[in-house]
C-alpha cells in the first residue's frame, strides 16, 4: 500500500508542476489535421510562447466551444457563415490591420476577395484556405458524359452508388442548385423542393470523411465531397503510388467556402493572436503550410509559388470557373433556419 | 458499525453537486427557454415539446427500442450459453478465457466500429475470401454491430452469478429426478436470473444511447435517439429539445431499470 | 431375498490419492445402516457413489438388482439429504418438497397430498409457504428430509444432516429420522463421524478408515466386540492392553492369567485385550488381581474417569464413587468384560 | 464405467456448443483483427494493401499530438481509476452500513450516471464545472472520470460486502484495530475480488470515453478519443490510431495469458 501512495503523490506533483507553465499561452481552436505542426513550433521558438491546440470536426462544435467559453480561445478557423453567425452574436473582435504587418506586402486572391466583399463580416476574419464542393467520381465506373451537372445525384433509378455529405447545409444546398436555385434560398417552396429531391434520390448512405475512400474503392461510384477531400485522396494515393482511378467534378455552380482567421472576444490575448495570423501572412509559411494540408491557397504571391516548379501543384481542376458557371457562398442562418434544414436531411435519411 | 455510516456523507455532497444540480439544470432547461451558454433570466416555455411531435424524433425513438431489444435479444442468446459453457469448464485456464472475451472493451470503440464499416461494404479484405458484403445502412450491421461492442457486457454478470451458484443445487435437483435440461430449467436458469437482469441492463442501456454506431454503420441512414440528442445539442443548437429529449430517456430507462429489477429481490443487482 | 445394495470391489481415487481401496458391503431393505468413520475415510464418497454423484475407477454397483453403470443419478430411484441441505433458494418450502414430484408429472392432487403427508412426517405443517431462508437449521433441515422421502425412494442417502444442530435438537432429531425409518419402511444410508449417533440410530454399523471397511455389525458388536484396534479405539473408550492367548478362554496379560470368552486362537498367540473403562470396578488392594496407583481424577457428571498407572502403562476406568490420589487399588473386571483381539501391528 | 455413449444427441450438443462459442469469440474479436491488419498495412487509407510495415508503430511514437494524446488518455484513466476505486469502496462500505430503505435510495442517486445517457452528464457536468473555479482541461476531465467511475466500483464491491460476515469488523474493533484498521485490515482483504472487478470497469470506461471528455475537455487537453473524432472532419485520421489500439490490446492479451500461466504453476504446486 506504501508504495502505490508513493506513486499518486509524484503524479499528482509533476501534474501540478505542467499545469503551471512560465511561458505565455496562445490557444488556438481548428480542424483536426489541419495546420502544419511544424509550423505552430516555428511560431512557439520565435515568439517564445506555447501553443494550445484544440481540435473539433465541424463549425457547430467550433460554435458550441467558443461560446461555453471553457477555454479563453485566442484564434479559431470558422468557416464563411459561421464567421458571419459568431460575428452577429458578437463573440468576434475585429481584426486590427496595424498589428498585421505582414498583409501589405501580400495580395489576396482577386476570386476569393470577392466572395466575401460586403458581406458585413470582412472586417473580422483573414482568409485562410478556400474550396469549393464538388462531386468526386470513381473513374471506372463513371462515365464521363454523365457528368454534366447535379443532378447526377439525385436521379431517383440512378443505377449508380451515390454517397451524400452528412451535413444538413451541404446536401440541402446542394439539392437547392440541381433545381436551379440558390444556396442560401430561404424560400419554403424552393425548400420543400428541395426537400423531396432529397427524398427521392437513392443515396447509398449519408457520409463524411468516408465517402472519398469509398470512392477510391470503388464501393462508392459518385460522392458529394469537399474539394480538399480530393486532394487528400489525390496526395495519399500518389504517396501510396496507387493507381489514380478517381476524379473531381465541379459543376457550373457550386458553393464554395472559405475559412478563416478569427480572434474569438473570448480571448485574453489579441496581440500575440494578430502576431500568429501575421505569421501566416509569410509567403514561405504559408506555402509549407498549403504544402502539408493540401488546399488552395489564399494568397496569390503563395499560389504562384505553389505552381511554381518549387512545388508544381496544379490547381486547374481545384476551381475551375467556366464563364457561365459561378460560385454561391453560405450566408448566416439563424439556429430556426438551420433546423428546418436539419430536418429536411433527417427526413431524407429516414425514408 | 453505525460509525462507517458517516462514509456516506461526503458522497452525498459530492453526488448532490454533481448529479442533483446538473439534473435539476437540465430539467430547468427542458421547460424553459433558458441559454445554457449564458445562464441569464430565462422564461417557461414549451417549444420543446413541440420538437416530440416530430417524425424524426419519433422514428428515432422506435428505432433505439427496436435496435436495443434486438440487439439486447441476441447478445442473450449468444451470451448466456457462453457464460454457462464456460463457467461449466473445468479447464485450468476457464479465467482466461472469460477475460480474452472482455479485452476488445478496451479498444476504442469508434475504431472498432470503423473496422465492420470497413467489412460492410462490397469491397473489403473480405474479397481475398470471395466474400463480398454489401450490409451498410442495414438492421444486419446495426444489429452484428450492437453485439460485438455489447456482448461481454452480457456474459460477464451470468459467469459471476454462473460461478457462485452451489453446485450442491445442481446435484439435488438430479437426486430428484431432474435431467441435465430440466436441472438447468428448473433450478439453474432460475437462479442466475440476477445476472441476466444485470447482462441486460448494461446491453440495453449503451444500445439505446448509441449514436456514432448507427451513424457509421447504418450509413447515417438509420437514426437513433441518440443521433437526435447529438444534433439538438452540438449541430442544430437547440439544447432545451436536446434536454427534454434526455429526461424523457432517463425516465424511460430508470422505469425499465425498476421493472427489470423487480425479478431480482434484493433490488442492487447491475453487477 | 435379493440384496439392495451390492457394492462389489469399488475403488475410486481422486487425482493419485485413492479414497476407497477394493470395498465390498450389501445393504438389505429396510434396514438403517451407518457408515462411521474420521473424516476423510471415504464415507461421503462411498455414499456419493451410491447416489450417482461420482463414478467408481472400478467395481460395480447393484441396486435392486440393477448395475448402476452409467444410470445418472436422476434415474436412479435413491434420494439423498445433502450436508448443507441444497434447498433451493428460489423456492418456498411447499414448492422445494413438491420438486421431485413436478419432475415425475404428479397430478397437483397427488402433489398436495403427498406435500402434506410429507410435512406431517417431519412435524412442519403449516410451513407451506414461508420461504426457506428465513427458517432455522432444525427446519431447513426437516424440509430437506421431506424433499427426499416424499419421492417414495426405495433407499434414502443422508450426509451428516444433523452436523450444524445443536445438542438437544440433534438429539431429536435423531429419534425422529429413526421413527420415520420405521414407518416408511425403507433403507437409510447414513454418513457421520459421531459414534454416539451411529450407535443410537442403526441397525448396523459400518466402520470406515483409509478407505477400508474396519467393521460391520450391530451397534452391540461393534461396541462390545471390536475386531481391531481401530474400531475399538474409534468408538467409546477402550482400554488396549498387549496379551498371550494361552488356550481358548484363558488369557494371560500383565503377568496373570485370566479367564474369558473368547476362544479360537492358536495358543500362545500374541493379542490385544479390549477393556471398557466402564467394565473395570476399583476395591481395596486384593492379590492376584492387577494393583495399579490412583494418578489423575477428573469428574464427568455421570461418573469420576479415573487414571490409574500399572507398571508405567495407564488405565481408564470410569466409576461413580470418588478415589484417593495416590492411593493403591485392585482392578477386577468379569471374564466377558474382557474382549480379545487379532493383534494389528500399526 | 466411462460413459461412451455417442448418439446423434451429444455429437449435436458439442457441435452447438462449439459454434456458439465461435461465434461470441468472433463476432467480438473480428473488429480487432481488422483494426490490426489495417495497422500493418503499409497505405495511408487502408484501401488496398500496398505491403507490410510497421511504420505506424513508429509513427506513434513520432506523431507528437497523438502522443500527447495516448500519455493524457493513460494518465486520466490510471488515476481516475485509483481515486475512484479507494473512494467507492469506502463508499460501499458506507452504504452497505445503511439500513435496507437508505440504502436503496444511496443506490438510486448511485445509478443516475451509470443510467443517464453520455451527452446528458458531459452537458451538466461542463455547466457545473464552469460554475466551480476550475480550469478546463487535465482537472475537469479528471473529475469528470472519477466522477462516472464511481458508481461502477460501489456496484462492484457492495454485492460481495452483503456476502461478508457483518460482524466481522466488530471482531477486528474488539481486537484492539481502530477504525481505520478495521476497515484495512479485515473489510478490504474479504472483498479484493470485487474492489478488483471495479478498478477494472472503471479504467475500461475512462480508456473508451469520449462524448463525456468532449465536453469537460479544453485548453488544448486531448485524448485519444478526442484525437480520432476531431480528425472526421477535414481529413482521415492515421493509422497510428490503429497501431496503437492493437498494441493495447496485444499487450493486454500478453499479460493475462502470463498471469494465467504462473497461477497454474501455483496451483499445480500447492
Amino acid at each position: 500500500m506504501k508504495k502505490l501512495l508513493l506513486l499518486v503523490s509524484v503524479l499528482t506533483i509533476t501534474l501540478v508542476l505542467s499545469a503551471c507553465g512560465s511561458k505565455e499561452k496562445l490557444y488556438v481552436l481548428n480542424w483536426g489535421e489541419y495546420m502544419d505542426p511544424e509550423i505552430i513550433e516555428m511560431f512557439e521558438d520565435e515568439y517564445n510562447v506555447v501553443v494550445v491546440y484544440d481540435e473539433v470536426g465541424s463549425n457547430e462544435e467550433m460554435e458550441v466551444k467558443i461560446k461555453a467559453g471553457t477555454t479563453a480561445y485566442d484564434v479559431a478557423f470558422p468557416s464563411d457563415y459561421m464567421i458571419d453567425k459568431l460575428r452577429q452574436q458578437n463573440l468576434l473582435n475585429e481584426i486590427d490591420y496595424d498589428l498585421l504587418g505582414g498583409f501589405d506586402d501580400v495580395t489576396m486572391k482577386p476570386e476569393v476577395e470577392a466572395l466575401y466583399a460586403g458581406k458585413g463580416y470582412e472586417p473580422y476574419f483573414i482568409p485562410y484556405f478556400w474550396g469549393t464542393i464538388g462531386i468526386m467520381y470513381n473513374t471506372d465506373s463513371v462515365l464521363e458524359e454523365d457528368l454534366t451537372g447535379w443532378d447526377i445525384l439525385f436521379d431517383p433509378e440512378t443505377n449508380y452508388k451515390i454517397g451524400m455529405y452528412d451535413s444538413a447545409r451541404d446536401a440541402v444546398a446542394v439539392a437547392l442548385l440541381s433545381n436551379g436555385h440558390n444556396v442560401n434560398s430561404n424560400v419554403a417552396s424552393e425548400l420543400e423542393e428541395a426537400g423531396n429531391t432529397l427524398k427521392n434520390a437513392n443515396f447509398e448512405l449519408f457520409g463524411d470523411d468516408q465517402l472519398k475512400t469509398l470512392v477510391q474503392a470503388g464501393n462508392l461510384d459518385l460522392a458529394l465531397v469537399y474539394s480538399g477531400d480530393y486532394f487528400d485522396t489525390l496526395y495519399v494515393a500518389e504517396e501510396d503510388e496507387v493507381e489514380i482511378n478517381f476524379g473531381y467534378f465541379v459543376p457550373e455552380i457550386t458553393n464554395i467556402w472559405v475559412d478563416g482567421f478569427v480572434i474569438p472576444t473570448t480571448s485574453e490575448n489579441t496581440d500575440l493572436a494578430h502576431k500568429f495570423i501575421n505569421f501566416f501572412l509569410n509567403v514561405e509559411v504559408s506555402a509549407q503550410n498549403s504544402d502539408w494540408v493540401g488546399y488552395a491557397p489564399v494568397l496569390t504571391e503563395t499560389y504562384d509559388l505553389l505552381v511554381s516548379d518549387e512545388y508544381g501543384y496544379d490547381y486547374d481542376n481545384y476551381n475551375p470557373i467556366s464563364e457561365t458557371g459561378s460560385r454561391q457562398m453560405f450566408e448566416f442562418i439563424s439556429d430556426d433556419r438551420f433546423d428546418e434544414l436539419n430536418q429536411i436531411l433527417n427526413a431524407a435519411k429516414i425514408n | 458499525m453505525n460509525k462507517l455510516k458517516n462514509l456516506v456523507y461526503p458522497y452525498l455532497l459530492w453526488m448532490g453537486v454533481l448529479v442533483l444540480l446538473p439534473t435539476l439544470l437540465v430539467l430547468l432547461l427542458s421547460i424553459s427557454d433558458l441559454d445554457i451558454f449564458n445562464l441569464g433570466p430565462f422564461n417557461f416555455s414549451d417549444d420543446a415539446f413541440s420538437f416530440l411531435g416530430r417524425e424524426e424524433v419519433k422514428i428515432a425513438a422506435i428505432n433505439s427500442i427496436k435496435y436495443s431489444v434486438l440487439a439486447t435479444i441476441f447478445c442473450f442468446v449468444i451470451g448466456y450459453p457462453v457464460a454457462y459453457f464456460l463457467s461449466n469448464s473445468n479447464s485450468k485456464n476457464k479465467t482466461l478465457y472469460v477475460t480474452l472475451l472482455i479485452i476488445p472493451i478496451w479498444s476504442n470503440m469508434l475504431l472498432r466500429i470503423i473496422a465492420w464499416e470497413r467489412l460492410f461494404f462490397p469491397v473489403s479484405i473480405l474479397n481475398v475470401f470471395g466474400i463480398s458484403l454489401d450490409l451498410i445502412g442495414t438492421d444486419t450491421a446495426i444489429i452484428i454491430g450492437m453485439v460485438s461492442m455489447y456482448l461481454p457486457f452480457m456474459v460477464l454478470p451470468i459467469y459471476s452469478v454462473l460461478e457462485k451458484l452451489d453446485k450442491n443445487l445442481i446435484e439435488a435437483s438430479k437426486d430428484l429426478g431432474a435431467n441435465e435440461f430440466k436441472t438447468f430449467r428448473k433450478v439453474i436458469f432460475p437462479l442466475s436470473i440476477g445476472g441476466v437482469v444485470s447482462g441486460t441492463i448494461m446491453t440495453l442501456l449503451p444500445a439505446m444511447t448509441a449514436f456514432a454506431l448507427p451513424e457509421r454503420l447504418g450509413g447515417s441512414k438509420i437514426i437513433l435517439i441518440g443521433n437526435i440528442v447529438e444534433d439538438y445539442f452540438i449541430k442544430s443548437g437547440n439544447i432545451n429539445a436536446g434536454s427534454l429529449i434526455s429526461i424523457i430517456l432517463m425516465v424511460v430507462i430508470v422505469v425499465m431499470f425498476i421493472v427489470i429489477v423487480k425479478f431480482d429481490k434484493e433490488g442492487e443487482t447491475l453487477i | 431375498m435379493e440384496k439392495l445394495v451390492n457394492i462389489k470391489n469399488i475403488t475410486k481415487s481422486f487425482d493419485e490419492t485413492i479414497v476407497l481401496k477394493d470395498l465390498s458391503l450389501f445393504i438389505n431393505h429396510n434396514e438403517f445402516v451407518t457408515l462411521l468413520g474420521p473424516s476423510g475415510c471415504g464415507k461421503t464418497t462411498l455414499l456419493r457413489l451410491i447416489g450417482g454423484f461420482e463414478t467408481a475407477d472400478s467395481g460395480e454397483i447393484i441396486f435392486n438388482g440393477e448395475s448402476m453403470e452409467n444410470v445418472p443419478s436422476y434415474k436412479r430411484e435413491i434420494n439423498t439429504v445433502f450436508q448443507n441441505y441444497a434447498l433451493f433458494p428460489h423456492l418456498n418450502v411447499f414448492e422445494n418438497i413438491a420438486f421431485g414430484l413436478r419432475i415425475s408429472k404428479k397430478t397437483e392432487v397427488e402433489i398436495n397430498e403427498l406435500v402434506s403427508y410429507a410435512l406431517k412426517l417431519v412435524k412442519l405443517v403449516g410451513f407451506e409457504k414461508r420461504s426457506v431462508k428465513k427458517m432455522s437449521g432444525g427446519q431447513q433441515q426437516r424440509v430437506a428430509i421431506a424433499r427426499a422421502i416424499v419421492n417414495k425412494p426405495k433407499l434414502l442417502l443422508l450426509d451428516e444432516p444433523l452436523g450444524a444442530l445443536d445438542l438437544k435438537l440433534r438429539q431429536d432429531m435423531q429419534y425422529e429420522l429413526k421413527e420415520i425409518q420405521k414407518t416408511l419402511g425403507i433403507s437409510f444410508i447414513f454418513v457421520t463421524h459421531d459414534q454416539e449417533e451411529a450407535l443410537t440410530m442403526s441397525d448396523t454399523v459400518v466402520v470406515m478408515n483409509d478407505g477400508v471397511i474396519q467393521q460391520i455389525g450391530t451397534p452391540e458388536d461393534i461396541y462390545n466386540e471390536p475386531e481391531n484396534k481401530f474400531t475399538a479405539m474409534f468408538i467409546g473408550e477402550s482400554n488396549i492392553i498387549d496379551g498371550v492367548m494361552k488356550k481358548d478362554f484363558l488369557v494371560e496379560f500383565e503377568g496373570i492369567e485370566f479367564e474369558c470368552v473368547d476362544k479360537g486362537f492358536n495358543k500362545n498367540e500374541l493379542v490385544e485385550i479390549v477393556i471398557r473403562p466402564e467394565d473395570i470396578v476399583l476395591s481395596k488392594e486384593t492379590k492376584g488381581k492387577i494393583t495399579g496407583v490412583v494418578d489423575d481424577i477428573t469428574f464427568k457428571g455421570v461418573h469420576y474417569e479415573i487414571i490409574i498407572m500399572v507398571a508405567n502403562k495407564e488405565y481408564v476406568v470410569h466409576s461413580t464413587d470418588h478415589e484417593e490420589i495416590g492411593s493403591i487399588v485392585s482392578l477386577n473386571f468379569d471374564p466377558d468384560d474382557i474382549h480379545v483381539m487379532k493383534r494389528t501391528n500399526e | 464405467m466411462i460413459n461412451n455413449k455417442f448418439n446423434y444427441k451429444t455429437i449435436l450438443k458439442k457441435v452447438s456448443k462449439f459454434l456458439l462459442i465461435f461465434t461470441a469469440y468472433s463476432v467480438v474479436y473480428l473488429p480487432i483483427i481488422i483494426i490490426f491488419l489495417l495497422s500493418i498495412n503499409e497505405s495511408k487509407s487502408g484501401q488496398n494493401f500496398t505491403g507490410l510495415s510497421f511504420k505506424w508503430y513508429l509513427e506513434i511514437f513520432q506523431n507528437e499530438r497523438l502522443l500527447k494524446a495516448i500519455m493524457n488518455t493513460l494518465l486520466v484513466a490510471l488515476i481516475s481509476t485509483f481515486v475512484a476505486t479507494i473512494s467507492g469502496t469506502l463508499i460501499a462500505i458506507g452504504i452497505n452500513s445503511l439500513s435496507k430503505k437508505r440504502r436503496i435510495e444511496m443506490m438510486i442517486l448511485n445509478n443516475v450516471p451509470v443510467v443517464s445517457p453520455d451527452i446528458v452528464t458531459g452537458i451538466s457536468l461542463m455547466v457545473v464545472f464552469s460554475l466551480l473555479p476550475l480550469s478546463f482541461g487535465f482537472q475537469t476531465m479528471l473529475l469528470a472520470h472519477i466522477f462516472f467511475s464511481i458508481p461502477f466500483v460501489v456496484l462492484s464491491v457492495l454485492p460481495k460486502l452483503k456476502e461478508l460476515d457483518p460482524n466481522l469488523f466488530d471482531a477486528a474493533l474488539d481486537l484492539g484495530c481502530n477504525y481505520f484498521e478495521g476497515i484495512y485490515k479485515v473489510i478490504l482483504p474479504s472483498i479484493k475480488t470485487g474492489i478488483i472487478t471495479g478498478a477494472l470497469i472503471a479504467f475500461t470506461m475512462s480508456i473508451d470515453d469520449f462524448v463525456i471528455s468532449y465536453f469537460t475537455s479544453g485548453n488544448g487537453f486531448q485524448n485519444v478519443s478526442l484525437w480520432i473524432y476531431a480528425r472526421v472532419g477535414r481529413k482521415s485520421f492515421s493509422p497510428a490510431a490503429y497501431a496503437y489500439n492493437s498494441l493495447i490490446v496485444l499487450l493486454t492479451i500478453g499479460i493475462l495469458t502470463y498471469i494465467n500461466k504462473i497461477n497454474n504453476k501455483k496451483i499445480k504446486e500447492n
